[in-house]
């Protein structure tokens, strides 16, 4: 095997795997604020691509029809929260998971009556040749891909780190009473996790139908992969997500590489199970100790 | 726990109401009122929600729009025909249950369907038992492979469609052949026949790679046939997963010709693959190029009033999917209509075995006792996609 | 006789030092108690002789067996139970369901017996409720029977807990501030209580902060100050070591 | 008070024996086979979903692959029997011994793992064991499914009907809604409802809490398998697609729709949501449009019924049960 080739395996497996940490990083989001996995996460990866289609077919310019999308996809995560979630707060994560679940049903069916049951192609959003680096081949969409993943992993940290909000997003994440003691609006915070979740899971969607066109039902591989990145970077930082999707990515396509193309989700999935046999808690999340 | 069982009591008191009201209905709809212009009810399998939503979608609107057609011009023998559609889901279970309802509760004479292939063999007990005719529109070598004297199909079945496919590269002197197809039921079926009968074409696979259905990338497996150096790429499969197969070919700077299936017969794919679907070949009914029919044939002209007539209701072209269920129906009740007598199960099966030199979008339908398949390779051409229009190839 | 034999016993988390090596007996039916300031290491200390940690160092053995890496359910079944400063109620199961869980290594049903429930399992399952309802008498929580463990006050948790610790038929008994949240009224009764449990031929080690029951129902008294043992004699001795006054100097006054 | 409660106890002594005559009614009142294949479905879900009741709804333990099990027992009869000819009986306690034991082996080393872990650890062995059904196709058909399973027999008596369908798998399933009711009431049952409300006071009550996991994840696997093998028999045709993820899932928000901590909850839940779907056509009379929107928006109306019951009543089935009792004995 040559050098370009293998660098084109690690390209194919970061292009999936950007894919992979925008959904996983919506998934984090909403577990950090609520202690809860949103099931709805790769239906918005679903609406943000079926919705720009829509956009760029009602007249809209690409980039506005992508924005577009991306802020009503929040919107409709905003929604969620605020009239089916925040009401049932204090019933359990157990109940709020089956909301989103039902909310996932809905959200891909209604798609399905609106948009149709077919594929639907969004245009790339810069034209072009691929680059060639270093003999591996690069969609200009995929620098787009990976150029969003990273201002969004930036954006995300700096605000977490520095920002008063991203305070109140941590304090959320540790414990919702002290949180409140400490001033913070927690349901403020819950509203706006599962709407900046929607969004991010709604820019992959977008950002990424260029390449593989998109349809009502894409959501729940979405989903599936995404879940599998953030487990397996830890349910932490937004750090750890970005990790998380980039390697299963790259254990994918080098599954496909060295492997066998057949059996490259069966070989991920293997790994990834034995990562969680051995840490429990994925590869950076804390261990979480009970008090006695 | 004990309200509990109040409420298990209620749920089952409801469901007796639920089954005795079924009962009733069910034995009153078999009953025929003795009315000359009772119609003949077909029923109808079709994926409307699901994976194949669609697929069975584009199906429902042509049989629709077939029936309608039909009975405005006076149905057959004088009477209307009825299509009574369920959707399965895309689950062979539901579709057993669906076929199931079809059987008891509307008495129908013939079964259209189902989408899928796994769908179409999970009808076949009811099918068998019920001794009614099935025309499945699914496009699974097994489906008559599998030889069931009740079970028709009107795509062509990849049995029929490889060889000729393998043949077409052949001739273009392309017989390093790689092959790349999605482990679903239509890439798997069609992979097997093209790694069997390789050999006998003259031509040799050098590559052999999967990916799944859903799959968004496929670059990792390009990177391993582009190793091999084939002089084609030869794809099998029916989903949205070939545009970015034939994109991921491109942005590798393949220059290697990509060969597909009748299944990529799809304005989707030309959409989807944009730029990168030029120069895609691939075989598939003359439907799509309906001048490869010859302009002066009856083929020619159902073929052009059917496409006029669904653009018309629908505001798109009918793909592929919709020709299938033209057909299936067209079978039916080009069966019917030469049915003497009692339109019994039994005499329309006997009939639709005797279809012959029909003309659907398909190709020209003649079944025999042996043969369910009804279309051969000469039903089939190649097209090549040029300005983001299909032609025949030459 | 001895029953208990701590010897040497440490922890530490993370640099810190929690238990720093302790030792101590514990004769056959004693009640014991084991006090100290807040974070002297108590609650640590009962984790290690239950098997809810693991200690770096030292030994533990109950009637001459060793009990250290022990996991939490074998320490029961030698005959060690115990209760918890948060109390670890069943919330959704009634008061008595609570006691009859307690009784689980007293029980031999199994899933299959279970499912099936046998004549002599409906037995067994007739004589546990009643012995539940003898040992909800004995720490007087026998009005809150039928209520859900989420649905009753603080300071009766810790007696449900005492009756479910009991129902494992343990020969020693840990008890971790078990008077916390009781008026006076009650710690009364549960002093009465633990006399009765004592006189049933049950030993109890007990950490509490009510000096006035630690005075009272005591024989020996341990007293933990950072991890270290720094006294160990009889309540009246206890009272007057000048090392335990200071120890508990700048801490909160304990109730006297 | 005291008179309604009487009524209660002797409506919880009547109603096990009505609802099985009720069951065993169904087939005097009706020759439909496709509201018998209807019935079956609900008659299977309900095995599924009381075991998985046992694990997530008293233990506390999510499982996203009891579809897989499930797929494990359907496919070991429908290959044992079609392909080995070997005895209905024998490939049921086959299939349902060896789903039995995929469970053991997957809950040993999931013992450590927690909530969204334990999730994504069984969703992904489910996803494994899917491309499995998919790619072994010598044992299971693959994508074309496994056809031609025999009927299930037993000696010279042979269930070929719907209508015998029917009465075997309720009888079936009566019989493990019986057992497990019986279950949760004795010590075992304890236990698991103990360690789902605390670990460590259920380890101090001397639970072996790991080992009470591995049981509970095994039997349930186990029940899983039973309804598949049954499936394959009474189906008579075994595809990939029935063991997917969506069916997971579905089984999951049964179990919470029914209410955790019950049996009977999650049981009518799963009758609810598993009808639903065929509700056109167990409806006589409806209008043919209406019975075509149903279809077309029967996962809009399902995921708005989850959303609704848990919006008011969040303890699902059971959780309204245990109000109105409450309601009734304050009155």
């Amino acid at each position: 095997m040559s050098s370009s080739e293998l660098l084109q395996f690690v390209v194919s497996g970061l292009q999936n795997g950007a894919v992979y940490a925008l959904v996983a990083l919506g998934f984090t989001l909403v577990y950090a604020s609520t202690g809860i996995i949103n099931f709805a996460q790769g239906e918005f990866f679903m609406l943000g691509g079926v919705l720009a289609v829509a956009g760029v077919r009602f007249g809209l310019p690409l980039p506005l029809a992508v924005v577009a999308s991306v802020l009503v996809s929040a919107g409709i995560g905003v929604a969620l929260e605020r009239f089916a979630l925040r009401p049932r707060r204090d019933s359990g994560g157990l109940v709020l998971i089956i909301i989103t679940i039902g909310a996932s049903m809905v959200l891909k069916s209604l798609a399905r009556h609106i948009f149709g049951p077919n594929e639907m192609a969004l245009p790339a959003f810069t034209p072009g040749p691929p680059v060639i680096i270093g003999g591996a081949a690069i969609d200009p969409q995929v620098l787009w891909i990976w150029g969003l993943t990273f201002v969004v992993v930036v954006a995300l940290t700096l605000v977490y780190a520095k920002t008063k909000l991203g305070r109140a997003m941590r304090a959320c994440s540790l414990s919702h009473d002290a949180a409140r003691l400490m001033g913070v609006d927690t349901a403020g915070v819950v509203m706006l996790s599962f709407g900046l979740a929607a969004a991010l899971g709604a820019l992959g969607g977008a950002v990424v139908a260029p390449l593989t066109q998109t349809a009502f039902d894409v959501g729940a591989r979405a989903g599936i992969k995404g879940f599998a990145a953030a487990i397996l970077g830890g349910l932490g930082s937004p750090v750890a997500a970005v990790v998380g999707g980039l390697l299963l990515g790259v254990l994918e396509s080098l599954s496909v590489g060295f492997l066998s193309s057949t059996y490259k989700d069966v070989i991920s999935l293997v790994v990834l199970l034995a990562v969680l046999f051995l840490r429990p808690q994925g590869l950076f999340g804390r261990a979480g100790k009970e008090k006695v | 726990m004990n309200t509990q069982f109040k409420m298990v009591v209620a749920v089952l008191a409801a469901l007796l109401i639920a089954v005795t009201g079924v009962g009733c209905s069910g034995s009153g709809s078999g009953e025929s009122t003795g009315d000359v212009a009772e119609p003949y009810r077909i029923g109808a399998v079709v994926s409307l929600t699901g994976t194949y939503a669609g697929l069975g979608t584009p199906e429902k609107n042509a049989i629709e729009m077939e029936m309608k057609r039909l009975n405005d011009a006076g149905g057959v023998n004088g009477r209307q025909v009825e299509v009574i559609f369920e959707d399965d889901a895309t689950d062979p279970a539901k579709a057993q249950a669906a076929v199931a309802r079809l059987i008891e509760q509307e008495d129908v004479i013939a079964i259209i369907g189902a989408t899928g292939t796994g769908q179409t063999m999970a009808l076949r007990d009811d099918i068998d038992r019920a001794a009614i005719p099935q025309v499945s529109m699914a496009g699974g070598s097994v489906i008559t492979a599998e030889f069931d004297e009740l079970v028709f199909q009107t795509p062509w079945p990849n049995r029929t469609v490889v060889p000729f496919t393998l043949r077409q590269l052949k001739e273009r002197g392309l017989t390093n052949v790689a092959v790349i197809s999605d482990t679903g039921g239509y890439g798997k079926d069609g992979h097997d026949i093209i790694v069997a009968q390789a050999a006998a074409a003259g031509v040799k696979i050098i590559a052999d790679e999967t990916f799944n259905p859903g799959d968004t990338d496929m670059m990792a497996q390009l990177t391993k046939i582009k190793s091999a150096s084939p002089d084609v790429v030869l794809m099998w499969n029916a989903g949205k997963e070939a545009a970015i197969v034939a994109k991921n070919l491109k942005q590798l700077g393949m220059d290697v010709p990509l060969v597909g299936s009748p299944g990529n017969g799809r304005r989707e794919f030309i959409e989807g693959a944009a730029d990168a679907a030029e120069g895609f070949q691939f075989a598939a009914g003359k439907i799509l190029v309906p001048e490869a029919y010859g302009v002066d044939t009856p083929a020619y002209d159902v073929a052009t009033a059917f496409i006029s007539d669904y653009t018309k209701a629908y505001d798109v072209a009918p793909d592929i999917f919709a020709g299938h269920a033209y057909d299936a129906f067209l079978v039916v009740t080009d069966a019917l209509s030469r049915i003497e007598g009692d339109a019994t199960p039994a005499a329309l099966r006997d009939a639709i075995e005797q279809t012959s030199g029909l003309v659907g979008i398909g190709g020209t339908f003649t079944y025999g006792p042996q043969d369910h398949n009804g279309l051969t390779e000469a039903d089939l051409v190649f097209y090549r996609v040029e300005g983001n229009e299909w032609v025949l190839a030459k | 006789m001895t029953m208990l034999s701590v010897r040497g016993l440490s922890k530490s988390f993370g640099g810190l030092t929690a238990v720093d090596n302790v030792s101590f007996d514990v004769h056959e039916g004693m009640i014991k108690a084991l006090i100290g300031p807040n974070g002297a290491g108590k609650s640590t200390l009962f984790n290690l002789l239950t098997g809810f940690e693991c200690p770096d160092a030292g030994t533990v053995t109950f009637l001459g067996q060793p009990m250290v890496a022990l996991k939490p359910f074998k320490v029961v079944r030698a005959g060690i139970a115990r209760t918890f400063q948060n109390t670890q109620v069943f919330g959704e199961m009634s008061v008595i369901e609570n006691v009859l869980v307690g009784m689980h290594t007293q029980l031999a049903t199994g899933f299959a017996a279970g499912a099936l429930r046998l004549p002599a399992t409906r037995k067994a399952d007739r004589m546990a409720v009643e012995r539940a309802g003898r040992l909800l008498r004995l720490v007087g929580a026998e009005e809150f029977a039928d209520a859900p463990g989420a649905d009753i006050p603080h300071g009766v948790r810790r007696l449900v807990e005492i009756a479910r610790a009991l129902a494992a038929a343990p020969k020693l008994l840990l008890l971790d501030e078990p008077a916390a949240g009781l008026n006076n009224a009650e710690t009364q009764a549960l002093a009465a209580s633990l006399r009765r449990i004592q006189a049933d031929g049950t030993t109890i080690l007990i950490v509490e902060h009510d000096m006035g029951l630690v005075m009272e129902i005591s024989d020996e008294i341990v007293v933990l100050d950072r991890g270290r043992k720094i006294a160990e004699g009889s309540p009246k001795l206890i009272q007057k070591d000048p090392a335990v006054i200071e120890a508990y100097l700048g801490e909160e006054v304990p109730d006297a | 008070m005291s008179a309604r409660y009487g009524l209660d106890r002797a409506i919880a002594r009547v109603a096990p024996v009505l609802i099985v005559a009720l069951v065993a009614a169904v087939p005097l009142l009706t020759d439909d086979r496709y509201l018998f294949k209807v019935l079956t479905f609900v008659g299977l879900n309900v095995i599924v979903v009381t075991g998985l009741a046992l694990l997530f709804g008293y233990a506390g333990q999510i499982s996203l692959g009891h579809a897989a099990f499930f797929g494990i027992g359907a496919y070991s009869v429908g290959y044992l029997t079609a392909t080995r000819a070997l005895p209905w009986l024998a490939a049921v306690a086959i299939g349902v011994a060896l789903a039995s034991v995929v469970g053991l082996l997957l809950s040993l080393p999931m013992l450590r793992l927690k909530g969204h872990y334990l999730a994504m650890a069984t969703l992904a062995f489910s996803e494994i064991l899917g491309v499995f059904f998919v790619e072994a196709s010598a044992i299971t058909g693959g994508n074309d499914g496994l056809r031609g399973i025999p009927f299930p027999s037993v000696g010279p008596f042979k269930i070929a009907t719907p209508g015998a369908s029917y009465l075997l798998v309720w009888g079936v399933a009566i019989i493990v809604v019986v057992l497990a009711s019986n279950l949760v009431r004795t010590r075992p049952g304890r236990a698991l409802r103990a360690v789902h409300g605390t670990e460590l006071g259920a380890q101090a009550c001397g639970i072996d809490t790991g080992r009470l996991r591995v049981q509970v994840f095994t039997l349930s696997a186990g029940l899983a398998g039973l309804a598949g093998a049954l499936y394959a028999g009474v189906v008579g045709f075994v595809s990939p697609t029935t063991f997917s993820l969506e069916f997971s899932v579905l089984l999951v928000a049964m179990v919470v729709l029914g209410g955790t901590g019950s049996i009977t909850g999650p049981v009518v839940a799963c009758v609810a949501l598993t009808l639903l779907p065929y509700i056109d056509a167990l409806v006589p009379g409806l209008p043919r449009d209406a019975v075509a929107f149903l279809q077309d928006w029967e996962a809009d109306i399902s995921g708005i019924v989850m959303i609704g019951v848990l919006l008011f009543a969040p303890g699902g089935v059971a959780g309204m049960l245990r109000r109105s009792r409450r309601a009734g004995d304050a009155s």
